[in-house]
Order: structure tokens, then C-alpha cells, then sequence
């Protein structure tokens, strides 16, 4: 057992998958000598090398592009797009390409490659480098798509992802780097697709993802001093979700909460409030409810961005105010 | 709005043919592989378009009729492990690399015995067994995608080098200079081959671009040599393959080819191409890759006969392949669920 | 009053407001003396020239960068955008830049501006061609997002558009392109945000979008004659949303289908299950239904892509199996 | 990982003072002007960085210490209704068209008195009313608008110019490559200025580019003249502006200038910036644009006194921006609704 940060176990994680695998690269923008510019890829390069780990030009449809063809002919690569804000740059790629090429091939095309990338607000950088959008990435076919809270998940979902034969979209947050947890020595694999109910409760679900699940943790703290039981479940993967963790919980619970750090429309809470709005109904006591930055680009100024994204205060009011 | 916009233009001509080039070196057997090639595109994208007329290609169909001689080349001068990555205009490049005629024709009816099941289509043929990454529809996109490859050989020392074709639009996209840039610093074994047809759909390039040459012209901005060839003589694409390709193995790094070439017929599905100047289409026609090699193999002593048996061989092939290819049931209806992921199916929840 | 195709309501609706502003300008691939590829702007170029009407190098980004620029310097702009599908190519403009500049720019800069594209499935121009993208732009905040379905609606919701101060992502769906219906003459200019009730009912409210409005309207029909009336809503607009009359049909019916033409995850019918989900909660008889595309990327054979996007028969069976 | 990773290779240095550049015929009231202006993008800059490090900047801050010699040169070049489009690191092209210093160090501390109330930040300054459309922080974004400015001028007749400011590393994405070919094409009233600091964030750009000048190498590219100029010249990059923006005002088209520079500190926050030679820093400290011109006007016969004059003056002018801005309240927390739309809200149902 070590205690590492988030921002450690994102290196920790890929080491141990170049280390298992020796065919495995990694590319992106100021990774190699710089360690990358929030330090998740210190040591990588000193330790594999610059065939292995490619610092490239700011050309984010190349690094893609690169990713691509090197995984379809048989390397498995990690790709770094610095701030997940760059997606857009790159989104042809990413969407049209990567995400289609199995199919359209009808299976001749294998595509085991991750994207990751640093997500999510908390440090003022303004609307074009403190989005949340994993919904952008949930909303194509063919990408799976994953977001670690903690750094045993980081580096858990880390392997599970480059191991897995499909393309994977790893959000790293950029508020969550400074974190810490325990890690266990030796090899660290863990399962996509696996939500982890990280408090138990009886009175309402409240799903979160990243960031949100700390936020939810204090507001479900708050909420049982006042009586109401909440269930946190942390999501960890958006692609493939697990549903039936949510199913079985808004059944015991009868009540259900998103807690969402994208900007409204078309999140990824809305995905699964439909879900369980449909196969959960009958489950349902109340309303569903979705906390969720609202649908505007984020502003910088700190009490402004604070004001904006998920804070516990609004998790704990919107169920209070909702309870009867 | 005329049918005829661009009629008025001054026509933009053929190079005039380089006779020389009946002088390269290359065996008789290889030419008359090449004027085999020729035949079989040319038939292929014949057929391609007589179905599309017969409805029975239900979606779109982007031909290379009067380009055939790009891929020829090309495809004569590669490896079998080499790879290729092509556009939405891909059939050509696909045939060249060995792929099976049924297979490709089938695609296009939407068959189940298409390459990939009527799952891709048209615009999207994948042979992966005989190196062909795919056919891009996204303009540029395929550019990135090549050095990836190219990467990817480099990095297993396989000696497989990259051909990428894009057409004279795509040399305008951002994707283009991402891919140029990255291909040179990282000395890839790729080799980008620009199929100037000197038309985006139904817009002349030269009204777009800033330069002469769309791809040649910006060589140098790659530290790359201007290379321009005419794309109508199979004997000087193919020996300029095989240059550039050899580099490319040899570890030299990357290359950039504008092969000047035109579209005999229309852009895709049912157009005429109505739009450009009649004395530049009757030039080009006066300088059909297939003509122009039927009387340059004449000229080098093969006998008539010997060539008309060739066109008439790949003519019972198409036929059969085409029957072949219509015998095909559609594909079954799971098939809208299946291959998304690698476990062979598309379940995204539990 | 004269029958116009959907598709020349297009230029119909682009060249009334090309006469009204003298300022208003267009630019795209192939838009000028060629029409464009869908024949969606024949004429423009002859009634307004060369300056007005602007062909353009495959260069999306440097379209959307060219129309944004214009835009915000007082030069009001329609842009073509060939395929939705190639939005992804220039998303970054789009998402990042011509969304959010109003508001980093804390209003200085004002955005009247189009985008149009051929949007949609039927014409088995496989995985990358024939996409249905709405919800792309309905997630971005900042951006307003409409989708005609009707030549009428095509005329006046283009007039809305343009005249809208705000960025207005326009969608022309590829399979209504021959449909025709009735235009008044004169100026025709309607409202964004507005949805249409196309058929009254009591049982079920049916919300569609483009194609799947007809489709819609094919199955309630086939439903009245199993004694279930079904409402359809044509919701025309996704930004501004006329949630008001959802949430007024659901009071009175207390069913809701979606039918969407976009893949499943994160589609704007969950935006609206899950709205309902929480503000009609309590009008709700039953489960919410969301009919959609299957999270795969679209196939290109007739037979394949006919099963992939939801038919009449899709929407009546998963009514008929949800009734009770 | 050593922070200075960069330390062994050889430094590049600056381009040897061209005295001539003395003789240049400028006005000695502009030349006091620039210095003015040089004093004050760095005095700001250096205040930017004392408030950074009092933990008072929440966000980022790119500064251009050592780069100001651009920006100075090219606005006093320009037009009052000019436009001009920055990255990131836009703090003295806004200065330098005549923002209010309050309203950007207030923008930066994320007061309401900031240029646009703490919405944007230090990345995102926008001031219309000066001509500046605005910082974007996506590397490549503002090349493709900046067009748009210049097209819209052109539409208009205004004689307006766009001046479209961009780094080193933004010139190998794929918007320089679209943008750059549209300008030439339409013939676009637009001067791009490729502020060449020799790095992207911490790797050094020679390692990731194909050519020696990542602009102006590719100048030919787009039918343009190649033009490198001494960035910390600032008569020389004023000379130069003035030359390139009159063409564009004349209706010759767009221009592409690459200006040689260096920054003085890191590329933002916190980095010191000691991944470099030590060797290739303080060559280029010995080529700081705020000393070279102090000389150049010394020998121009310009007093000591009337320049420290200046310097003070400045100063003064700093400091009471910088109370100005700490000043200032927070925005009100409703600020987060506002302006998404035209109608000053941001509401998107009923
Ligand atoms: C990014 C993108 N923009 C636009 C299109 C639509 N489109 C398909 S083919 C084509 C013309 C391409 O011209 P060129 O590159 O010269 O190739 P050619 O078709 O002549 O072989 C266009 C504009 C596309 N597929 N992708
Ligand atoms: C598309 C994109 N990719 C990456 C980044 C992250 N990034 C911000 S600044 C920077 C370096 C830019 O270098 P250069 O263009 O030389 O400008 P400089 O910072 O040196 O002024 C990078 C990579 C970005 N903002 N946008
Ligand atoms: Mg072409
Ligand atoms: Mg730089």
C-alpha cells in the first residue's frame, strides 16, 4: 500500500501497462521531457524512453489520427489531448473515425487505444479550459468512456481501459489531481463498466461522477444529520454503465438524483433519468431530480465558477427541497 | 442556375504526354500486370455505374472512371503487406490492392457477401487482409490516420510503408497540414498522394486554392520535394511509386505526389459533370489512361490480340463477379447491432 | 400560396432575407453557380452574385472562422456546412468560439449567425454521412438549434433564424428534401421555440423531430384505429425548447414518447424524459418511452439502415407493448 | 525528471541587432510613443506576476514579458477601428490598442470592474470599443476568425485591417493552414503575426517542425512572401507593420509576418520557465526590447531624464490601476446567467 495522488496515479497506472506490455506508446503534447503539463506523465519518459513516449507538435487531429492508425494495425496507444476543451479540434477524428471504424469495417478494424485527458472546472481557466464533457464523448457509438474519482480507481480503470480492445475516453480532473488515497503494491486492474455504491442509504439515490462524488459524499452527510438517507453511487464509467447498480438502488431507494458537472442539456444525468424514468417508474416515489451546472459556458472569476458548477449547498438543497 | 457554370473557363489541358516514359524501364510483364489492373478498374467502375442506374446501388457511388492509372501505379508498385488508405473514392484503390471484385461490387448493392456486409458502403471499403485501412468520407481525414500506420511499422520495424490518397480538395483542409508536418518531423515511412482531378465536387480547385499546385506546391512548407506527375501514364505514376516508396522503406521519410489526373464522368452518383468546359473534357479524353497504354504497349510490340484478350478475360471476371455479387442476400437484420465493440457486439449498459 | 419542395424552401426562405438585409451574406462548399450538393441554393447565386454568395475551399473551420469573424464585426451570415456530419471537423469554432463569445466577451460581441446542414438517414450514405446531429448543438450552451420539417416551417423558422441576433444551428433533414407542402406568399417568418401540436390527442403525447414527425403522424394514425389516441408534437426548435407545451399535452394525456432519429445515449428526448421525469412527474399514468436509433453508428445498406432508425412500426409496437 | 530538460541542447540566439534599423525613418514623438508603450506592456506584465504570485490571479496568466516589442510595434501601426485577434497570452496586444489597465487587471483578479467582468479571464480579454475582437484559448481558433474581421471589412468597404496575433506552435494546426489559404484566395484585408518565442509551453519548437520557421516557411505555401523580422526590434516590427498593414488597407491582401522573439519568463502561472539553456536565456536578455530601445533613443540623442520620465510616469499609472482593480467588488453571483444570449439571459425554454 502506497498513498499516491490522483495526478501520480494516472503515470502509475500507464507505467504498469508499458511495463506489461512493451508494444504499448504513448503520444501528446509536452508528455515526454515536461512530465505534462499537470504533471501526470512525470517519470514516463525517463523510464521508456522517446520511442515510446512521443512528445508531438500542438496538432491535436494528428495525434489522433496517429493513435488511430498505429492501434488498427496492431499498437495499443495512449494518446493525451491536454484539456478535454481540445476534443473539438480533434472531434472528427475522435467521433466520425475512431469511434466508426469497427463497424463500418464490420469488425476487420480493432481499435485499443485510450484518450485521456484532463476535464472539469475548479481553477478558474475560463469557458475554454474548465468544461465537464464526458457527455460528448457518451453520446457517440463505438467510444467507451470512463472518469475516475479516486487514485485507486485512476489507476484500476487506467489498466482496465488500455487493456480493453475498444477505444476508451479517460477524463482525469483537473480538481482532483491533488487528491490522495491508498494504492495497493503490485498490479492494479480493475473492471469497466462498474459503478461503486460508495455510501449505503435507503432514501434516495444520488449518482455522481468525478468531482461530484466528494461534493455528493459531504451533501449526503449533511442530509443524514437531517434524517434523509441518501446512497451514493460513484459512476466511474459512462460507457459501459451500469445501469443495473442505479436500477437496484432507486428500487430500494424510490428516489433518484444526477449530480451533473456539465452544463444541462444533453447530460449524461439526462441519459439515465430516462432510463430509470422508464424501467425504474414504478420504482419512483418522486420526482427525478438533476443537479447540473446550469446551461451556460463556464465564466473564470472564482466566485462566479463556484457559483456555477454543483456545489454541495445546491446537491443538499435541491433534495431538501424536494422532500416531503 | 446553367447545368454548364464553368463552360466559359478557359480549359484547363492535359500535360502533354512525356513519350520518354515508353523508354522506362520497366518488364513487359509488369506492363501488361498494369494494363490488366487498368482494364479491371475501368470495367469495375463501368459496372458501378450501370447498376447505379439500374437502382440497384442504393446509396451513393464515387467513381475513379479516367483516374485508374493512380491506383494502378501505385498498387503495382507497393508490397503486399504495405498499407493504403484512400477517400470516399475508394474502389479503385481497394481493386489495386487484390481486393475481391464481388466483394466490392457486393458492398455496393448493400450484400451480405459485401466486403464488410453492407455495413460500410461506397464510401467506407476496408480490406484489411490485402492492406487496404480503408476509404475515409470525411475529406482530410485519412491523412492523420495514414501516419498512424506509418507509426505503427516504424515502430515494429516492418519495413510496410503507407500510401495515403487524397484528392485536390482535401490538400485545403486543416487535417492536411497536421498530417504533412507530423509525417516529416517524425521521418514516417508514409507516402501522400494527391489525385488532382482539378475539382472539388463541382467547383474548380484553382477558384479555391491560393497556389498553383494543391499539394505540390506546399512540399517545401514540409521541408518535401515538389513532386508532380501526370496521373494518366500508369509507366510514370508507377515508376514514381516505386521511388517514393523505396525511400519510404529505406527509412528516408515521407513523401508528397500531386499526380494530375481528371474524372471522366461526374463527382458521385448520377452527375454529368455538366459543369465544366466541353474542350477539357474532349482533351482528357484525348488522353485516357487506358488508351494512352493500350498504344504505348502497341508501340512496344504487344500484339493487339494479347490486349484485347486481357479486356475480354477481366470482362467475364466483372460479369461473373457482378452475378456473383447480385446472388448475395441482404445481410441480416441483427447485423444493425453487431461489431460495434470488440466482443462483437454494441451492449453499452448492463 | 405555392407548393414548394422542402428543398427549395430553403433558398425560398434564404432569398427573402437576402432581400429584406442587403448585408446578409452566405458562403460554403459548392453553394454558389453549383446550387449546392442537395440543389438547396439554386438561384441564390444569380439573384445576389459573387460577393453575396461565396464558394469556399473544403475548409470547414475556416467557414465557420470566416462566418463567426463577419458576424461579430456587424455582417450577418449564413454558412453551409455541407453534412452535419462534418460539423465535428470544425467544432471547436463552433462550440467553443461562435457559442461562447457573447458570453466571454461579457455581450460585446453579437453573433447573427447560421449554420446550415444536410442532416439525417435514408439516403444509405453509411455511418458517415447521414448522422443525425441535433443533439450536438443542443448541448453546447449558447447555440440555438432548430430542425424544420415542413417546406412552411423551412421558410419561416430560415427567416428566425437569420433574423435571430443569437447563433442559430439549422438542420435540413436529407429525406424530407422532395416532401411539399403549401408556403403563403409574401414574407413568411415564424418563431423560434415554438413546437406545433400536428395532431390533437388524449392518450400519449408523441414528441418527434423532422422525419420522425411524419413518421409519428403515420403511427398515431395506425394507433387510433386500436382505440389509442395519440398527440404529436413537432418540437421544430430543441434551443429555445417549448417545454410549456410538453408539459401542458402531458397534464392532459400522461403518457410520453419521444421519438428521436439520433443513436440513444444522451439524445434530446432524455433531456425531455428527464424534464418531465422531475416537473410532470406527478401527471405521469406511466413509463416514459424514448423510441431511438440504437447506439451504433449507422449502417449503409437499405435493409440495415431501415432497421437501425425508428419506423412507423417501431413507434406503434413500442407504444402497443407499453400500454395496458 | 530534470526541470531543465532542455539545458543541453545548444541555444538558440538572437538575431544580431541590425543597426540600421536606427536610421529607420520614424518620427521621434512615435519612437517616445513606443517606448511609452513598451514601458507600460512591461510594467503591467510585471505587476500581472507580483499579483499572481500574492495568489490574487485565481486563474492562469500568460504573460508576454520579453515579447512586448510586437504588440507595441504593430499597434501604434494600426488604425483606431483596426482589428486585432490574440491567444491566450493577449494581455499587451489588448493594452496595446488602449484597454483600460484597471479593466484588465481587474479581469484577472475576477472583479466586476474587469473588461468583462470576470466572465472571460485572463485568456479571454475582449475590449470591442478598442478594436480588439478578443483572446482565444483554443491555439489556432483566432486565425480563421480573424478572416471573418476582414472579410466583414472588405463586405463593408471599411478600410478596416485585421491584425491576427498567434504563436510559434499555432502554426502547425490545421485552422493556420485553412485560414492562411482562404485569405489568399479572397484576397482578405488580414495581416497574420506569428510571434515566434522558439517554444510551445515547455518543448522547443524546432523539435516538432518540419521547417526552420514555422510561419514563414510556409509563406509560399499560400502565395505569400516569406518575412522574418527581429520581434524585440520594435522599429523594425513597427516599420514592418506599417508596410504589410498598408498593403492589406490598399486591397493587396494578407500578409504573413514572423516575428523572432523569446519570453523572459515561463509560458504561464507558475512555470520558471528552467527547462532551457541557460545559455540561450541570457543571450536573449542581452536582446531585451525595453533596454535596445532605451538604448536606440539614447543614441538617437533622446535624454536619460525625459525616459525615466517616462518609466515613472508609467509606473505611477500602474499602481493606481492596480488599487483601481483590487478595488473592485466580486461580480454579483447572477452575472453567471447573463449574457449567453442577445436578449442578456440565458435561458433556452419556457
Ligand atoms: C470535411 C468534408 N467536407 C466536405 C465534404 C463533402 N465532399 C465530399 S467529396 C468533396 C470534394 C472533394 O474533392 P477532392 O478532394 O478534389 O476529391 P475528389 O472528389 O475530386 O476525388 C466534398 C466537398 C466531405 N466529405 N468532408
Ligand atoms: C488546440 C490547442 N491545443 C493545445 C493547447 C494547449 N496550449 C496552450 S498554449 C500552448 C503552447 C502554444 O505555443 P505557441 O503557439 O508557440 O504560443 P506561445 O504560448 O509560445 O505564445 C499549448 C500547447 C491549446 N490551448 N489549444
Ligand atoms: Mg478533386
Ligand atoms: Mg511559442
Amino acid at each position: 500500500m502506497a498513498e499516491l495522488t490522483y495526478r501520480s496515479a494516472v503515470a502509475h497506472g500507464i507505467a504498469q501497462e508499458m511495463r506489461r506490455d512493451p508494444s504499448l506508446v504513448m503520444l501528446g503534447e509536452d508528455i515526454g521531457p515536461a512530465g505534462g503539463v499537470f504533471k501526470t506523465t512525470v517519470g514516463l519518459w525517463d523510464e521508456f524512453g522517446p520511442e515510446r513516449v512521443r512528445d508531438t507538435p500542438i496538432s491535436e487531429q494528428a495525434i489522433l489520427g496517429a493513435a488511430m492508425g498505429a492501434a488498427m494495425t496492431g499498437i495499443p496507444v495512449v494518446a493525451e489531448i491536454m484539456f478535454s476543451d481540445f476534443l473539438p479540434v480533434c472531434f472528427d477524428i475522435l467521433s466520425n473515425e475512431i469511434a466508426k471504424a469497427r463497424y463500418m469495417s464490420n469488425g476487420q478494424l480493432a481499435m485499443p487505444l485510450v484518450v485521456r485527458c484532463a476535464n472539469g472546472s475548479g481553477v478558474r481557466f475560463g469557458a475554454q479550459h474548465s468544461q465537464s464533457l464526458e457527455n460528448w464523448c457518451m453520446m457517440v457509438p463505438g467510444l467507451k468512456v470512463v472518469a475516475p474519482s479516486t487514485p485507486v480507481d485512476m489507476v484500476g480503470l487506467m489498466a482496465a481501459a488500455i487493456r480493453d480492445p475498444d477505444p476508451v475516453v479517460l477524463f482525469e480532473h483537473k480538481s482532483l489531481m491533488a487528491s490522495k488515497g491508498e494504492v495497493p503494491d503490485g498490479e492494479v486492474l480493475d473492471t469497466l463498466g462498474t459503478a461503486r455504491t460508495v455510501r449505503p442509504g435507503t432514501d434516495v439515490t444520488i449518482v455522481a461522477l468525478a468531482l461530484m462524488v466528494p461534493r455528493a459524499l459531504e451533501a449526503a452527510e449533511i442530509l443524514a444529520q437531517e434524517g434523509i438517507s441518501a446512497e451514493v453511487i460513484d459512476l466511474r464509467s459512462l460507457v459501459p454503465l451500469d445501469m443495473a447498480s442505479i436500477l437496484e438502488s432507486v428500487r430500494r431507494t424510490s428516489r433518484l438524483v444526477t449530480v451533473e458537472e456539465n452544463p444541462q442539456l444533453c447530460g449524461w444525468g439526462a441519459e439515465i433519468a430516462s432510463i430509470v424514468a422508464h424501467e425504474g417508474f414504478w420504482d419512483l416515489d418522486g420526482p427525478v431530480l438533476r443537479v447540473t451546472t446550469p446551461h451556460v459556458p463556464l465564466p473564470a472569476a472564482d466566485v462566479l465558477e463556484d457559483e456555477a458548477v454543483p456545489s454541495v449547498d445546491r446537491i443538499v438543497d435541491t433534495i431538501r427541497a424536494n422532500w416531503d | 442556375m446553367p447545368e454548364n457554370h464553368y463552360a466559359d473557363r478557359p480549359p484547363r489541358t492535359p500535360p502533354p504526354l512525356n513519350a520518354a516514359n515508353a523508354d522506362l524501364n520497366i518488364d513487359r510483364e509488369v506492363r501488361l500486370q498494369l494494363y490488366r489492373r487498368l482494364q479491371e478498374l475501368r470495367q469495375v467502375g463501368n459496372r458501378l455505374h450501370e447498376l447505379f442506374f439500374q437502382n440497384l446501388v442504393r446509396g451513393t457511388s464515387h467513381l475513379s472512371l479516367g483516374m485508374e492509372a493512380v491506383s494502378a501505379g501505385f498498387g503495382a508498385a507497393m508490397r503486399n503487406d504495405d498499407y493504403s488508405l484512400a477517400t470516399y473514392r475508394g474502389h479503385a484503390h481497394t481493386l489495386s490492392r487484390g481486393a475481391s471484385m464481388e466483394g466490392v461490387i457486393a458492398e455496393l448493392l448493400g450484400r451480405d457477401n459485401g466486403l464488410m456486409r453492407g455495413k460500410g458502403g461506397s464510401m467506407h471499403l476496408v480490406d484489411v487482409e490485402n492492406g487496404m485501412l480503408g476509404s475515409y468520407g470525411i475529406v482530410g481525414s485519412n491523412l492523420p490516420i495514414a501516419n498512424g500506420a506509418a507509426w505503427s511499422a516504424q515502430l515494429r520495424g516492418s519495413g510496410q510503408v503507407t500510401v495515403c490518397f487524397f484528392g485536390d480538395g482535401g490538400a485545403n483542409i486543416g487535417a492536411f497540414h497536421e498530417a504533412l508536418n507530423l509525417a516529416a518531423v517524425w521521418e514516417l515511412p508514409v507516402v501522400f498522394v494527391c489525385e488532382n482531378n482539378l475539382y472539388m465536387e463541382y467547383t474548380p480547385i484553382d477558384l479555391v486554392t491560393a497556389v498553383e499546385h494543391p499539394a505540390a506546391s506546399r512540399a517545401s512548407a514540409y521541408g518535401l520535394e515538389e513532386i508532380v506527375i501526370d496521373g494518366n501514364d500508369v509507366d510514370e505514376v508507377y515508376t514514381c511509386a516505386q521511388r517514393v516508396i523505396e525511400r519510404a522503406r529505406a527509412g528516408a521519410g515521407p513523401s508528397l505526389v500531386e499526380a494530375i489526373t481528371y474524372r471522366l464522368g461526374g463527382h458521385s452518383r448520377a452527375d454529368m459533370a455538366k459543369y465544366r468546359p466541353e474542350a477539357e473534357v474532349e482533351a482528357w479524353q484525348g488522353h485516357d489512361a487506358i488508351e494512352l497504354y493500350h498504344r504505348r504497349l502497341l508501340s512496344l510490340g504487344v500484339g493487339e490480340a494479347e490486349l484485347t484478350a486481357v479486356a475480354t478475360d477481366v470482362a467475364a471476371q466483372v460479369n461473373a463477379a457482378t452475378d456473383a455479387a447480385k446472388a448475395g442476400p441482404p445481410p441480416p437484420l441483427e447485423e444493425v447491432h453487431t461489431q460495434v465493440f470488440a466482443d462483437g457486439g454494441s451492449s453499452w449498459r448492463n
